[in-house]
């Protein structure tokens, strides 16, 4: 009988390493990062250089910090679809509000829309329950409404990048995109937020068990309330840099981002169902989507193949990530 | 033994990563009896429960049923070879009416109906939705569903832990007939009266493994004790009457006061104080209000009449988070409300220190790693599986949920049946943990399904029937049958002659007293 | 009688709703007539689909973002099978559709089931993976349909019984839904399989343990959207004669309708009807803004606030209704 | 005060060129005097939807439809239903199918095929050109691809070094053309449809050699042809006012006026700035005050009578 009792047995390196590889997460995603520019050198030798290292994290970081947002905002088991109208939103009113105003009041009045919906999204999902990704879709509605209708009154005063937002965007110094002079410390920030704080612990109890956390204390309204005006915050800064990079205020600026922001951060390992998941590996997800999007750009091959392979690796990805992670 | 086993289970392992549940159990059933299945926490009970029915699968192992070796690979496949469990968990579907839920499982809906009237509930209606069903009468729910099947092996694991008195009572009789049958049960549970009034042997699992098997005969509490824990354990008598007097030093107010507490139709013109320093114990049968009081209590929901007072000064909570201010706490009886459960331990523990807007800025975390550290000690909370909750076993889970208050310094403590589930070895160590906390000036309600605990730790019982409290003994005068006679709404002294009082103390209560 | 109002009452409600606009549309239009009425049946058509296709999955405890692209790639197929093909070939060409979308769907349930991801990101990857199939099927908008299709949903159906006037308020197109959608569900619903699906959405441990086979019902659900979003795809085709393979706007759509008509997103409960009076309600707003005129920036604006403010109120009611002792 | 309601449906909204056409549309119903009301349906769908926005403007009982189709066929039986109800039908900046149904449109073909054609030239009738095309899937990128083709088969030493979709979006175009400039790969014309500042923005940004770019009439395209130095490149036009003409058609249809033909085709105009003629031509036509995202073509000669204050007032009839 006792034969068969499973000692324990020497653990074979391969189950060592995937265990040293489950408790730290971040390795294998940027393992897959990294596979992922070799592929590109390989593809197109010489591409992996520093202008092109730049240009990466130019776009990378836009879709990062949005990408922080829904992982913010998951981590209590919601999302936050309203990002892109914000970003939006406050883009076109800086460009629009530039043109006669000073950049102080410019930049109030960019943030003043972000604010309002933020409050409101944490209104309808703290308070009135909606679940937050119809509320979020509902304010973006809205919100993308009252841009239409601003736009109409500013047709005539046109639009303008302010120089700083420019030079934020686009520049470089020694070698290094500006937008990190921006994004470094907003994702210091969000780590140490969500690892050191009261109110991060908060967000990842609200999310895992809602009633638990009421128990011991926890408001919830304040805590998504806040959530959500955080986020939108973000989102409306996010909006600045990217208009900064783009250069041109369209009414549907930062709306290509929505999608990839979730991606990112499920990628990074956030779960959508909350309690789980952190910033560290959403920002190396934003930078993995940012060079797929690359690799399949210089491609050859008809758009039709490009996406059907573009949603074959997110898949790929993913599930190679989970089953590295979930085997404990 | 001349009869061939029904169930024979050898060398079982289970891993879960680096945590062994399971290192070689064995279980072998044989027609007809009643078969406990005895351990500590984690030990590996449920564990071993859930291989049997399919719901998880072994790494290593050997199942036989009746001779055959067959392939249980999912809870469908346990069904169909004749083996029902009824988890510890509830596993009705939570937005299916009981209709529905019977209907999915393919379960004649005719006996069902038989077993839950059996089982003493009279006046189920079927088209109810099982979220709004309460928890107790989900578990008798899914007994019913289990036996109207009449599986050839019933496995239940802790089937009678949270449920009041009376319906734990007719589970069991209906256990011991389901072995007078011919059937075979494998019954888990952490309290020994049901163990030596029903069950024929006893199977111990320590540390995931098979420790002994033992034939029930009086007197075998302390072996299976000694084998479930490897050491020999004191069973203390803690309620201590020095510490009372310590607390209710003269003159002071009560730390709460419950005037006239009324709550719809639930709660019924409650009143009683609590004083610093002592344990008061709530007994009632289930759905008697007590869920309600505590609720109220604990700010999750307002009542609709009476007054609360907190140390002398009227309170009203409209939200948890106010009677937390007060230093009032809730520890419900349902782990799994409690805890945040793919959070650390460290973070379960901590979570009421960033809860108000002032304390949502950064955490010192050395500070709190020491008072962490500290509670994880003083209640030796299990800590192998550092990382998420969901991985201790449930002793360990529930004594997380108390070890928060303890960091967090809560003055008053409401325990919803603290020791649901909870093995021998622990119950003693919360005992003593709560009359500590008494000694050190706090306060205690305790809401319990066992009446052997009200004599335990508690200074004085209060009794809720309908609603009402009936009454308020000294802990001396609580012996069983005034505590059941109260709980069925008689005032002391009456004369038990209504039918159901007639057997109020079942025939094994004269060995459990000693 | 309390029972229904918590199980239908929202459904009744929505029934309500529906009726008052009904009203509300007869007044700002007097001439508002039985072929408006089948305008309005055309136009929920491929809505309705989207919207069911949505539903079963969401029940399920899941979420599909792939109802477009599923609906556009049927779509194209369809198309481009008929594109100077005989009126009889189309006989094949439906039944081929449907398959396919059961399939497809099907594909979509497997791949959550072995990698384990969650649906919402299985199905952003599979939506790139249909997208670019959809391209590859037709570069841009074309195709045909058989004539005796596109002539299924115009006009109205000759009820026995029935005076010409109240005939005339019955669409083809109104049966076609009805006899599509409802001669699945029905059944389904009562069966088995169907306590299955509501099961796993409900409770997907506690199924498990009931003996459900969790993993076949998640395909099986995704199998049924699939279908119903080949139904929608077909339903493009055959009110425009065409395949386009960019996707229409019936993803979001289908979620705010899901919503709107009473099912939470999280699983296990409501209906299907719900959703389809929500999706007749939606289209039937936007017949009232165009027939009042209104600034068509502000009707996206009206049409958020019907939305959030519509599912504020469920939330708001349910708050309210809440019974006694139960904590949120 | 007008004696008409004109209907409008479009289904693309918040891009710089659909919302000039919408105010063409208003500032034309405006200036004309014609029109009491405009009726606009003006929503991100498909060919489904607008059919819905068609038959939802034939139940509010407009005189006059005019539509800017989200696909030439797929929008045929309202359009019928339409002009069986008595209403004028316009089609504006795309061809229908439906006979009944009058078209003023931009060539798009001939739009790709002049640009494509003056690029070729300009790079000597030979080399690598990038071609950054509109929205994988939509009916006007795959119009203009056939005139980029004719083009292309003219000059049979031009290669396409590389083909990119930027589904007409600022952003990806940008994040496109820096990852193509990063390859290093040598090109030697941009070709792009319609999302050109931000390509021009690139080349800038990151000190690549200038190629020359065509690009299409808007205002910020327009602008950087003047200022940036060494840039080569033309911009074609494709006037967002064509909304503009079509409410004219519509309204002399009405008035009885009906044109010679069903169809008439507004051809596009190349301004360039390889040559002093056309340096001028580009001076005169930029307008720094509009958006970067406008056409600057912002009205046509002969069909608009609105001012630019009008349009840019965006206003219509009762506004
Ligand atoms: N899903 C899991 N992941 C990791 N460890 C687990 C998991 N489930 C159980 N364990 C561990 O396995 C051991 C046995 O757990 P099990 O639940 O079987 O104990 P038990 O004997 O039923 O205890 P209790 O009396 O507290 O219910 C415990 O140490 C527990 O922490
Ligand atoms: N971040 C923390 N880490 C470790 N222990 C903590 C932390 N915050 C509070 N505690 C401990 O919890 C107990 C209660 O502290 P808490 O701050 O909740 O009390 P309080 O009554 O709200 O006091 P105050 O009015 O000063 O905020 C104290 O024993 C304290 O040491
Ligand atoms: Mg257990
Ligand atoms: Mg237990």
């Amino acid at each position: 009988m006792t034969d068969i009792a499973t000692m324990p047995q020497p653990v074979s390196f391969g189950r060592r390493l995937k265990r040293f590889m489950a408790d730290r997460p971040l390795i294998p995603l940027i393992i897959l990062l990294i596979i992922l520019v070799v592929i590109l050198q390989i593809l197109r030798p010489g591409i992996v250089n520093e202008r092109w290292l730049a240009n990466t994290a130019k776009f990378a970081i836009p879709l990062a910090i949005l990408a922080g947002c829904q992982t913010m905002t998951m981590l209590t088991g919601g999302i936050d679809l309203s990002v892109g109208t914000v970003a939006t939103m406050s883009a076109f009113i800086m460009a629009t509000q530039i043109v006669n105003q000073d950049p102080t009041v410019a930049f109030l009045l960019a943030m003043l829309p972000a604010v309002l919906i933020g409050f409101v999204n944490g209104i309808g999902v703290g308070v009135f329950r909606v679940h937050p990704l119809i509320m979020t879709l509902g304010t973006s509605l809205i919100g993308t409404g009252f841009l239409q209708v601003y736009q109409r009154t500013v047709i005539a005063s046109g639009a303008k990048i302010p120089d700083f937002l420019n030079w934020l965007g686009t520049g470089l110094t020694y070698g290094f995109p500006n937008a990190l002079l921006l994004f470094v410390p907003v994702a210091v920030l969000i780590v140490f937020m969500l690892n050191r704080t009261g109110f991060g612990r908060l967000l990842y109890a609200v999310g895992d068990n809602e009633r638990a956390a009421r128990l011991s204390g926890v408001r919830y309204w304040q805590v998504i309330t806040a959530l959500y005006v955080l986020s939108s915050l973000l989102a409306g800064i996010t909006g600045l840099l990217y208009i900064g990079l783009i250069k041109a205020p369209s009414l549907s600026l930062a709306e290509p981002l929505v999608l990839p922001s979730v991606a990112a951060a499920v990628i990074g390992g956030t779960s959508i169902f909350g309690g789980r998941g952190g910033y560290m590996g959403t920002i190396i997800g934003a930078l993995i989507l940012t060079v797929l999007t690359t690799l399949l750009t210089i491609l050859q091959m008809p758009e039709g193949g490009r996406r059907i392979l573009f949603g074959f690796i997110v898949l790929f990805v993913t599930a190679a990530y989970l089953r590295i992670v979930e085997d404990r | 033994m001349t009869t061939n086993p029904l169930l024979d289970a050898t060398g079982v392992a289970k891993n879960y990563g680096a945590v062994a549940a399971l290192r070689n159990a064995s279980l072998s059933v044989l027609p007809g009896e009643v078969h406990a299945l005895m351990g500590a926490n984690g030990a590996g009970k449920s564990t071993l429960v859930k291989i049997l029915t399919g719901a998880i699968n072994a790494d290593a192992g050997r199942i036989l049923i009746r001779g055959k070796q067959l392939d249980v690979r999912s809870p469908a496949d346990a069904r169909r070879a004749g083996l029902l469990p009824v988890y510890q968990e509830p596993s009705l579907i939570p937005d299916l009416d009981v209709l529905s839920n019977l209907r999915l499982t393919g379960t004649p809906i005719e006996p069902f109906r038989a077993w839950v009237r059996e089982l003493g509930i009279p006046n189920l209606d079927i088209r109810d939705t099982a979220r709004d069903i309460p928890l107790a009468i989900l578990r008798v729910l899914d007994l019913a569903r289990a036996l109207a099947v009449e599986p050839d092996v019933l496995l239940l694991d802790e089937m009678t832990a949270a449920l009041p008195a009376n319906l734990a009572e007719k589970v069991l009789e209906v256990v011991r007939r389901q072995g007078d049958a011919g059937r075979s049960v494998i019954f888990i549970s952490h309290r020994f009266v049901e163990i030596s009034a029903l069950c024929d042997r006893a199977t111990v699992l320590r540390d995931g493994s098979t420790v002994g098997v033992v034939d029930i005969e009086p007197g075998i509490e302390e072996r299976i004790v000694e084998m479930m824990l490897g050491t020999r354990i004191e069973k203390t008598r803690v309620a201590a009457r020095s510490a009372n007097d310590v607390g209710t030093v003269g003159g002071r107010n009560p730390r709460l006061s419950v005037r006239n507490l009324q709550l719809g139709t639930k709660l019924n013109d409650v009143s009683f104080d609590l004083a610093n320093g002592e344990v008061v114990g709530v007994f009632a049968l289930e759905g008697q209000g007590q869920d309600e009081l505590f609720a109220a209590l604990a700010g999750s929901i307002r009542p609709t009449g009476g007054t609360i007072e907190v140390d002398g000064a009227p309170a009203k909570f409209s939200h948890p988070s106010d009677a937390v201010q007060a230093g009032i706490a809730y520890v419900p009886g349902d782990r799994t409300e409690a805890l945040a459960m793919q959070r650390s331990v460290r973070e379960n523990i901590a979570l009421p220190f960033s809860a108000g807007l002032r304390k949502w800025g950064p955490i010192r975390m050395r500070r709190e790693q020491v008072v962490v550290s500290g509670v994880i000690g003083r209640l030796q909370i299990d800590t192998r599986v550092l990382g998420e909750v969901q991985r201790l076993s449930g002793g360990n889970q529930q004594k997380v949920t108390i070890a928060r208050w303890i960091a967090a310094n809560a003055r008053t403590i409401l325990c919803f049946d603290p020791t649901r589930g909870i093995d021998v070895g622990t119950k003693q160590e919360i005992y003593k943990l709560l009359r500590e906390l008494a000694g050190q000036g706090k306060s205690v309600l305790f809401y319990t399904s066992e009446m052997e605990e009200v004599q335990r730790v508690c200074d004085r019982v209060i009794v809720i029937f309908g609603g009402r409290v009936v009454d308020t003994f000294p802990v001396e005068d609580a012996d069983e049958p005034t505590l059941m006679r109260a709980a069925y709404g008689l005032p002391r002294g009456a004369r038990a002659d209504v039918g159901i009082l007639a057997d109020v103390r079942p025939a094994s209560d004269a060995e459990a007293a000693s | 009688m309390s029972r229904f109002f918590r199980n239908q009452g929202w459904v009744a409600g929505l029934l309500a709703l529906l009726i008052f606009l009904f009203v509300i549309t007869k007044l700002i239009q007097p001439g508002y007539g039985s072929g408006d009425f089948g305008s309005l049946a055309r136009a929920v058509l491929p809505y309705a689909f989207a919207v069911a296709a949505q539903t079963v999955v969401v029940i399920a405890g899941g979420i599909d973002l792939t109802v477009a692209a599923m609906m556009a790639l049927t779509s194209v197929t369809a198309a481009s099978m008929m594109n100077g093909a005989s009126e009889e070939y189309a006989l094949f060409v439906v039944p081929f559709v449907l398959a396919m979308g059961l399939v497809l769907g099907a594909l979509n349930g497997v791949l959550i089931v072995v990698t384990r991801v969650p649906d919402i990101v299985v199905t952003l990857a599979t939506l790139f993976v249909l997208q670019g199939a959809a391209l590859l099927v037709l570069g841009a908008p074309g195709g045909a349909a058989a004539e005796w299709l596109k002539a299924s949903v115009i006009g109205t159906v000759p009820v026995p019984g029935l005076p010409d006037w109240a005939d005339a308020w019955v669409p083809k197109a109104l049966v076609l839904l009805v006899v599509c959608l409802f001669i699945i569900w029905i059944p389904l619903r009562r069966s088995r399989l169907g306590l299955s699906i509501y099961a796993i959405g409900s409770n997907e441990l506690a199924a498990f343990r009931s003996g459900v086979p969790v993993a076949r019902t998640r395909i099986i659900a995704y199998a049924l959207s699939g279908l119903f979003a080949a139904m929608g795809g077909l339903s493009l085709t055959i009110s425009t004669g065409i395949g386009a393979p960019i996707p229409g706007p019936y993803l979001l759509a289908s979620v705010a309708a899901v919503v709107l008509g009473g099912v939470a997103l999280g699983g296990g409960k409501g209906g299907l009807l719900g959703p389809i009076i929500a999706v007749f309600v939606l289209r039937l707003v936007r017949t009232d803004l165009t027939l009042l005129a209104i600034d068509p920036n502000v009707t996206a604006i009206i049409e958020g606030l019907i939305m959030v403010a519509v599912v504020m109120f469920g939330a708001f009611i349910t708050i309210r209704g809440r019974p006694v002792g139960a904590t949120p | 005060a007008g004696k008409y309601t004109i209907g409008i449906s479009n289904t693309v909204q918040g891009n710089g060129w659909r919302e000039e056409m919408i105010c063409a549309m208003k500032a034309q119903a405006l200036a004309s005097g014609e029109v009491a009301k405009l009726n606009i349906a003006h929503r991100n769908t498909d060919a489904a939807g607008q059919l819905e926005d068609i038959r939802n403007l034939i139940s509010a009982k407009v005189n006059a439809i005019v539509v800017n189709p989200a696909d030439p066929a797929g929008i045929k039986a309202g359009l019928e239903e339409a002009t069986k109800a008595g209403i004028v039908v316009v089609a504006v900046d795309q061809a229908v199918t439906e006979p009944s149904a009058y078209i003023i449109s931009n060539n798009q073909e001939q739009y790709a095929y002049l640009g494509a054609k003056w690029l070729f030239q300009q790079m000597g009738g030979k080399g690598e050109v990038f071609y950054m095309r509109g929205a994988a899937g939509a009916s006007a990128d795959s119009d203009r691809d056939k005139g980029f083709k004719k083009a292309l088969a003219e000059f049979p030493d031009v290669k396409v070094a590389q083909e990119v979709f930027t589904g007409w979006q600022q952003d990806q175009a940008k994040q496109q053309i820096l990852s193509f400039l990063a390859t290093g790969t040598p090109i030697n014309g941009i070709w792009t449809s319609g999302i050109d500042n931000v390509i021009v923005d690139a080349l800038v940004e990151q000190q690549a050699p200038m190629v020359p770019v065509v690009g299409a009439d808007n205002a910020g395209f327009v602008g950087q042809l003047n200022t940036v130095k060494g840039l080569v490149g033309a911009a074609v036009t494709n006037p967002g006012s064509i909304g503009g003409a079509g409410v004219t058609l519509a309204l002399q249809i009405l008035d009885g006026k009906k044109p010679a033909q069903q169809t008439v085709l507004v051809n596009p105009e190349l301004w360039e700035n390889a040559t002093d003629a056309g340096k001028a031509k580009l001076k005169s036509a930029a307008d720094p005050s509009l958006s970067p995202e406008w056409p600057v073509s912002i009205s046509i000669p002969e069909w608009t009578t609105y001012t630019k204050d009008q349009i840019v007032a965006c206003k219509g009839p009762g506004e």
